[in-house]
């Protein structure tokens, strides 16, 4: 059998009239990955999604998922692919329980399993006590731990996620990164009858997991990345990868005594020519410089704060985060 | 009441209705195509009426009558047969609406004036037709009888003038000929301007739906001014169908229009209100679009369609039923737009209906603002 | 300048059986942009609709500007953005047109419609889009469009849940720099959020937990609550890492991101030759392992694991 | 493939359920209102206001207002003394008709060879009561006539059988106007129920936004209009069938043919509505978009039931028309059975059609939403 990546996109566009929303996309997904699509507001990563799923046809360009062609073998390849929408993808009127009912029967599930495995989705998503809710009533954060709950309940073998952790706490987002890695690193088990020999004939491993999220520090943990704009991959590759090619000089990270002041005083600065920095974030209480080759400006940099009265606090070399570099590329 | 409220209100629902094309469309013209539709269909003459006739008689005198109520367009002979059970198949299978059985002795008895042995069976599942067979028929053998007394009597003086003793003579007013058109068309639009009331109770749920309303409870707005600038984006949709309305029945339908357009203009806008204040309070009521359309059916639509006095006097009807109209801002207006397109009459006759009109919208709209509650939980 | 704007005492709020605020205590003070976090379900939205007037208190009581929201929840409106969670604009409608239909609502007058419409569309970045449908904004600005609505009436208090949630990195920064704009103008600001560095933003963080507010003080604070420093460890093999750090002593607790795995120490300088050693001895090979600064989100999950223990 | 269907159908069970108002409105919704509308639209017309100008004052004028009285179309009369009261009555819409009996009545009745005159006033801005009122004024008419003329000519009495032209109505021996019209009602709730609920299935989850979650789900096409379909069918019925009941027992109508076949057909019906309501559900954007739909289709349907004006008298072309709608078909299959007893052999052009109607509607709906949701 001829190696087929998980996913593989050749070439896909989608014009909406005269704006073209995916432009010639190309990239392919390994059986096992994590790989993140990371994109700005508007930047055609729903619209990506969309055609990967086969819920709207592309302009150009062909898609395959699983080895199948998705425009050909829909019904195929739906049961064994697991999606997650951006806000939309539970009932609200029902209860938490019925939505996990309805999945689970939707995708075949028998009920012994799927009494199970929805016992494992309300503990995932901490949700237990809380069966009997209606969905409209679950907070922002419960909603999206539901119903990725719901995504997986089949344990498919490729799992759409449009944003799947957008409002959720830190605590269940890294509840969440936990489980998927675990899925992501636990082979997968022909469990359910269908497609049981296609599973086994492929090696061990788990499932294939394609994601957007605004949160960079979770597209740190990604295998692989893509980021897109204005329908456009501009930079693919791992993490460091990415970071190592795109980052357009060094993190200086400073821990001022006032961190929005600092940005204002150093912003003036670099427009008035003193300090060539590439870049100045305010990053919490903490700010960051970057600039290549940034040691040579430290000086300069404690100088400036110290004369605007800025205690500059401690200052080290970082690694870039994901975040400087996702905002670096997009401003250039 | 700040009206810069209702004003922003206003203008966002009308946003919302004119941009959408789809919508703009159907909103603007369903009122006037249902109209167009229903004065058609629901007032036409009856022709033709398929009737079968079982002459035991077989006389000249039962030949004759039978030629006598079948010649015009009325009636139409569809079959002579020998037996009642012919009529029975024929009824049964719908083939003829009417059935006219001559006894034995017909022309024997006709001429000796003893009585006139006629049957007229009709299918009682389509009175409409049936009934017109029965008068017809009715209205001939009168005729037949005089002529036959005359013949009879005419040598002993009695001429064709002391036979019709009882001259009724019969005025109608308003409508002459008594086309049920003339009257149907105006009553209907009643019916038809109702709809928007039902795209009204929509548009509360609708934001309750999409999660817009949290956000427009949490600014100023008093719950008169929210509901208030709800409905007056339809009340003015509803207008403008008020003036292609009559339009269309006059130009089209050729109904005469006696009154004053302001005046008819004026109360339908008082109607408007008042039946969109109706689908408010529906609106108010339901937490989602689906159920908002199906309550308003049952409580909009359907007595606006029955109730309303439009195909059925409401004189007729049961005391609670006509009660209950009274509370159909539709039953006030079918008045006043018949009062206004046939006898033409003015305030001087209407200002009743259009007080009640307005007491109901009033009404309604404190009762909607009244369980609308400016909180989400 | 530091008066008391917001009075919030014993407010509980009681959805049938649960209650979803359960006597919360909070005084905020005239400019403070103070963060309110919490996990999933803590009460949070609940109570900024209890503010914003939206539902109505179960018991407790509490005053925005003075006025008690018992009494007077009309009254405050007028001083009062709120900007709802899943703010859902009119999409029919233009930028332009969503903003002058809350201004119109909220009274603005009309000389100073335009002058102002104009400059939170500027503010906002949303100028050259004015006239575009809401429903073909993007995400970000979609967001920006809200917060420039709830500003229209140029509030003394902002209310905002979660207002940056699907927003991309780039705009969340855009949307917190207008917002640290207007907190320097002296606008109190009262934020929900399930981002960490956000709360590292503002001025005070309200921790809530179960529909009470268990910490409230600086970020700075509040980062020095945990009382640790962090030992930040990248593995090769991740959950043979994890096993074997568990094991060691002198170790607070272990948080896990991903791959990384965070150790909260006493002391970082003096505990990561130590755990290097330990480490290799166990046959772990790292990729890197630093010291690392304590942020927000260490913090807050530190904290939120010793309640629920 | 069954369990799948399964799951979709209780799915939207439980959103009926928690959204309850639309079954109640389905069930008990159109049970109520089917009943309030057949108690207030069943009656003949009887009871119109009427006024009586009577200048004559006599005997025998007493003695013709008695007798419009007992036509039983008319409320006790109101006697009035002037012109002016009935002419403004009359504008105001206060009276259907009136009647002006002139001085010399009495006498004229009386004499050998008089012609008593009256004047009738009818109010044509109602003409459904107007037209009533002059059949009811003809008929006494025709009986003074006839009464005087037999008087006159010396006839007996005895021998005189009279000219009144006897009616037997049959399917309904009391002329009963419930038996026709509640049939009618009962197939334009039924109609506007299926539409309804059959336009709102992907309307309301695609204006919702969960239509995309369900596309993606290994759902075919397929399964997922027949799981959104049969909720919809089964209160349809149930529909149904408590409305039949119900005009059954508080209207007296009566079932004479098969129960069963009117079931087989009523189904068979309710699957032609439901397609056509499938494919405004999928052309819809909004909800909004699918009910105005849903009127304009409904309304035309209803049109061509012969509820109101009987099909036969409309133009050639509307008549062919007609012959399209599957509720025409179906109001003259359920009244047929219900009334006349029919069975299939009389019945079957109707039911072919229907069934024509039903594949060519139902295949074309499935092809269509089928092409819509893929």
């Amino acid at each position: 059998m001829d190696y087929q990546p998980a996913i593989l996109a050749k070439d896909l566009t989608k014009r909406f009239g005269d704006f073209t929303a995916v432009d010639h996309i190309n990239f392919n997904v390994q059986h096992g990955e994590i790989f993140g699509f990371l994109g700005p507001n508007g930047s055609g990563k729903t619209t990506t999604i969309r055609m990967l799923l086969g819920l709207m046809k592309p302009g150009e360009g062909s898609v395959e998922v699983l080895g199948l062609k998705v425009e050909k073998d829909t019904s195929k390849i739906r049961p064994r692919v697991g999606y997650m929408s951006q806000r939309f993808s539970l009932y609200n009127d029902l209860t938490v329980l019925q939505n996990l009912n309805f999945y689970g029967q939707a995708y075949g599930l028998e009920n012994s399993l799927l009494q199970k495995r929805i016992a494992e989705a309300l503990h995932m998503a901490g949700l237990e006590r809380h069966e009997n809710t209606q969905t409209r009533d679950l907070s922002g954060g419960w909603r999206q731990r539901l119903a990725l709950g719901a995504a997986i309940l089949h344990r498919p073998e490729v799992l759409f996620l449009d944003e799947p952790t957008a409002g959720v706490d830190p605590l269940s987002r890294r509840a969440f990164w936990d489980l998927l890695y675990k899925l992501v690193s636990t082979p997968l088990q022909p469990e359910t009858n269908q497609a049981s020999l296609e599973s086994e004939m492929r090696e061990q491993r788990g499932v294939t997991v394609f994601i957007t999220t605004h949160y960079m520090d979770e597209a740190e943990h990604s295998h692989r990345l893509a980021f897109i704009q204005h329908g456009k991959i501009i930079a693919s590759g791992s993490p460091i990868e990415i970071k190592t090619q795109k980052m357009p000089g060094d993190v200086l990270e400073i821990s001022p005594s006032d961190a929005a002041g600092a940005v204002k005083v150093l912003r003036s600065a670099q427009n008035d020519g003193k300090l060539p920095l590439n870049e100045i974030v305010l990053y919490g209480s903490l700010v960051h410089v970057i600039a290549p080759d940034i040691l040579r400006h430290e000086q300069a940099i404690t100088v400036i704060l110290q004369n605007s009265g800025i205690q500059p606090g401690v200052m080290t070399v970082i690694e870039p985060s994901l975040e400087d570099v996702f905002i670096a590329c997009m401003k250039s | 009441m700040n009206f810069r409220h209702v004003w922003a209100v206003m203008r966002k629902e009308f946003h919302h209705i004119i941009r959408d094309r789809a919508t703009l469309f159907l909103v603007l013209f369903t009122p006037t195509l249902l109209l167009l539709l229903m004065a058609y269909a629901l007032t036409v003459d009856i022709k033709h009426v398929p009737i079968a006739v079982l002459d035991y008689d077989a006389t000249q005198t039962s030949r004759a009558f039978v030629q006598q109520i079948t010649a015009g367009q009325d009636l139409d002979l569809y079959a002579m047969v020998y037996s009642i059970d012919e009529i029975d198949a024929l009824l049964v299978n719908g083939e003829i609406k009417a059935a006219l059985v001559i006894a034995p002795g017909f022309d024997r008895d006709l001429l000796s004036l003893r009585g006139m042995p006629l049957q007229v069976i009709i299918d009682g599942t389509e009175p409409n037709s049936g009934n017109f067979a029965v008068e017809h028929i009715s209205a001939r053998a009168e005729t037949f009888v005089d002529s036959a007394v005359l013949s009879q009597w005419q040598p002993a003086g009695v001429s064709s003038d002391s036979l019709s003793v009882l001259d009724v003579r019969v005025q109608t007013w308003f409508n002459p000929d008594l086309k049920p058109r003339n009257d149907l068309v105006p009553g209907l639009i009643s019916m038809v301007l109702g709809l928007p009331a039902l795209s009204v109770a929509l548009t509360l749920a609708h934001e309750r739906e999409h999660g817009t309303l949290e956000q427009l409870l949490a600014t100023p707005i008093k719950r008169a001014e929210l509901l208030l600038g709800k409905i007056f984006p339809y009340v003015v949709v509803g207008l403008l169908n008020v003036i292609l309305i009559p339009w269309l029945a006059i130009m089209w339908f050729k109904i005469s229009f006696n009154g004053n357009f302001a005046l008819f203009f004026g109360l339908s806008a008082i109607f408007m209100f008042g039946v969109l204040s109706m689908g408010i309070v529906v609106g108010v009521f339901m937490r989602t679009q689906a159920a908002a359309l199906a309550l308003s059916f049952l409580v909009i639509f359907f007595p606006g369609f029955f109730l309303t006095g439009i195909f059925f006097p409401l004189a007729s009807m049961p005391e609670e039923m006509r009660m209950e109209a009274m509370f159909l801002p539709g039953t006030h207006y079918a008045i006043v737009t018949r009062g206004i397109f046939l006898p033409g009459v003015g305030m001087e006759v209407l200002w009743p209906y259009a007080v009640m009109m307005a007491v109901l919208g009033l009404v309604y709209i404190a009762l909607a603002a009244l369980f609308f509650k400016k909180k989400l939980g | 300048m530091n008066e008391k704007i917001v009075e919030i005492e014993g407010l509980t709020r009681i959805f049938k059986k649960t209650r979803a605020v359960d006597g919360l205590h909070l005084i905020i003070e005239t400019g403070e942009l103070f963060g309110l976090v919490g996990p999933d379900g803590a009460g949070k939205t609940t109570t900024l609709r209890l503010l914003a007037g939206l539902l109505n208190i179960s018991e407790g009581t509490a005053a925005l500007m003075g006025f008690d929201l018992n009494n007077q929840p009309d009254s405050i409106k007028p001083y009062v953005g709120y900007m709802a969670q899943q703010f859902s604009l009119y999409g029919e409608l233009s930028a332009l047109e969503n903003l002058l239909f809350f201004a119109e609502l909220f009274d603005v007058s009309s000389k100073d419609l335009e002058e102002r419409t104009e400059r939170l569309l500027e503010f906002a970045g949303l100028l050259p889009f004015k006239n575009r449908r809401a429903a073909h904004l993007s995400g970000g600005m979609q967001k920006k469009l809200a917060l420039a609505c709830t500003l229209i009436h140029e509030p003394e208090i902002l209310l905002l849940d979660e207002p940056t949630t699907g927003v991309d990195p780039v705009s969340r920064r855009e949307f917190w720099n207008i917002l640290t704009e207007l907190h320097l103008r002296g606008t109190t600001i009262i934020v929900s959020t399930p981002y960490m560095d956000e709360a590292d933003r503002c001025s005070r963080v309200g921790l809530m937990y179960a529909g009470k507010l268990i910490e409230c003080d600086t970020p700075h604070n509040i980062r020095k609550k945990i009382d640790s420093e962090i030992i930040e460890v990248w593995p090769v093999n991740w959950q043979k890492a994890l096993d074997k750090v568990m094991e060691l002593e002198n170790i607070k607790e272990v948080q896990t991101y991903g791959e990384t795995l965070h150790i909260l120490v006493d002391s970082g300088e003096r505990q990561l030759p130590e755990i290097k050693r330990s480490l290799k001895k166990a046959g772990i090979e790292v990729r890197s392992i630093r010291v690392a600064p304590v942020h927000m989100e260490q913090a807050f999950i530190s904290l939120i694991r010793r309640i629920d223990a | 493939m069954i369990r799948r269907i399964w799951s979709l159908v209780i799915k939207e069970f439980i959103h009926l359920r928690t959204d309850w108002w639309l079954p109640a409105f389905m069930l008990l919704g159109g049970v109520t209102e089917l009943l309030l509308v057949a108690w207030a639209t069943s009656r003949p017309i009887t009871n119109l206001p009427l006024m009586v100008l009577d200048y004559s004052k006599s005997a025998q004028s007493r003695a013709l207002i008695v007798g419009l009285e007992n036509t039983g179309t008319f409320r006790a009369a109101e006697a009035v003394d002037d012109m002016h009261e009935i002419t403004s009555a009359l504008e105001k819409g206060k009276i259907n008709a009136a009647v002006i009996i002139p001085p010399d009545f009495d006498d004229m009745m009386v004499a050998s060879n008089g012609q008593p005159t009256l004047q009738i006033l009818l109010n044509g801005a109602e003409s459904t009561p107007a037209l009533e009122a002059l059949r009811a004024v003809d008929g006494l008419a025709r009986d003074i006539n006839q009464r005087i003329i037999i008087q006159r000519l010396g006839l007996r009495s005895d021998e005189f059988a009279g000219f009144d032209v006897s009616l037997r109505v049959w399917f309904n021996e009391n002329l009963s106007e419930a038996l026709y019209t509640t049939p009618a009602e009962l197939g334009l709730m039924l109609e506007f129920t299926v539409l309804l609920f059959a336009a709102l299935a992907f309307s309301r989850e695609r204006e919702l936004g969960t239509l995309e979650q369900l596309l993606v789900m290994p759902f075919s096409s397929l399964e997922i209009i027949i799981g959104k379909s049969i909720p919809v069918v089964i209160i349809a019925i149930t529909d149904f069938v408590l409305m039949l009941g119900m005009i059954h027992f508080a209207f007296d109508v009566p079932i004479r043919g098969s129960f069963f076949l009117l079931m087989v057909l009523a189904l068979a019906y309710l699957l032609v509505e439901l397609s056509k309501g499938l494919v405004i559900s999928v052309i819809s954007r909004t909800q909004h978009q699918a009910f105005l739909l849903v009127m304009l289709v409904g309304m035309v349907d209803f049109m061509f039931t012969g509820y109101a004006a009987p099909v036969e008298g409309m133009p050639q072309a509307l008549q062919w028309f007609a012959n399209l709608i599957p509720a025409h078909h179906w109001l003259y299959i359920m009244r047929s059975i219900l009334l006349k007893g029919s069975g299939l052999n009389v019945l079957y052009p109707h039911v072919l059609a229907l069934a024509a109607l039903g594949l060519i509607i139902g295949t074309f709906s499935l092809r269509f939403v089928r092409r819509a949701l893929d």
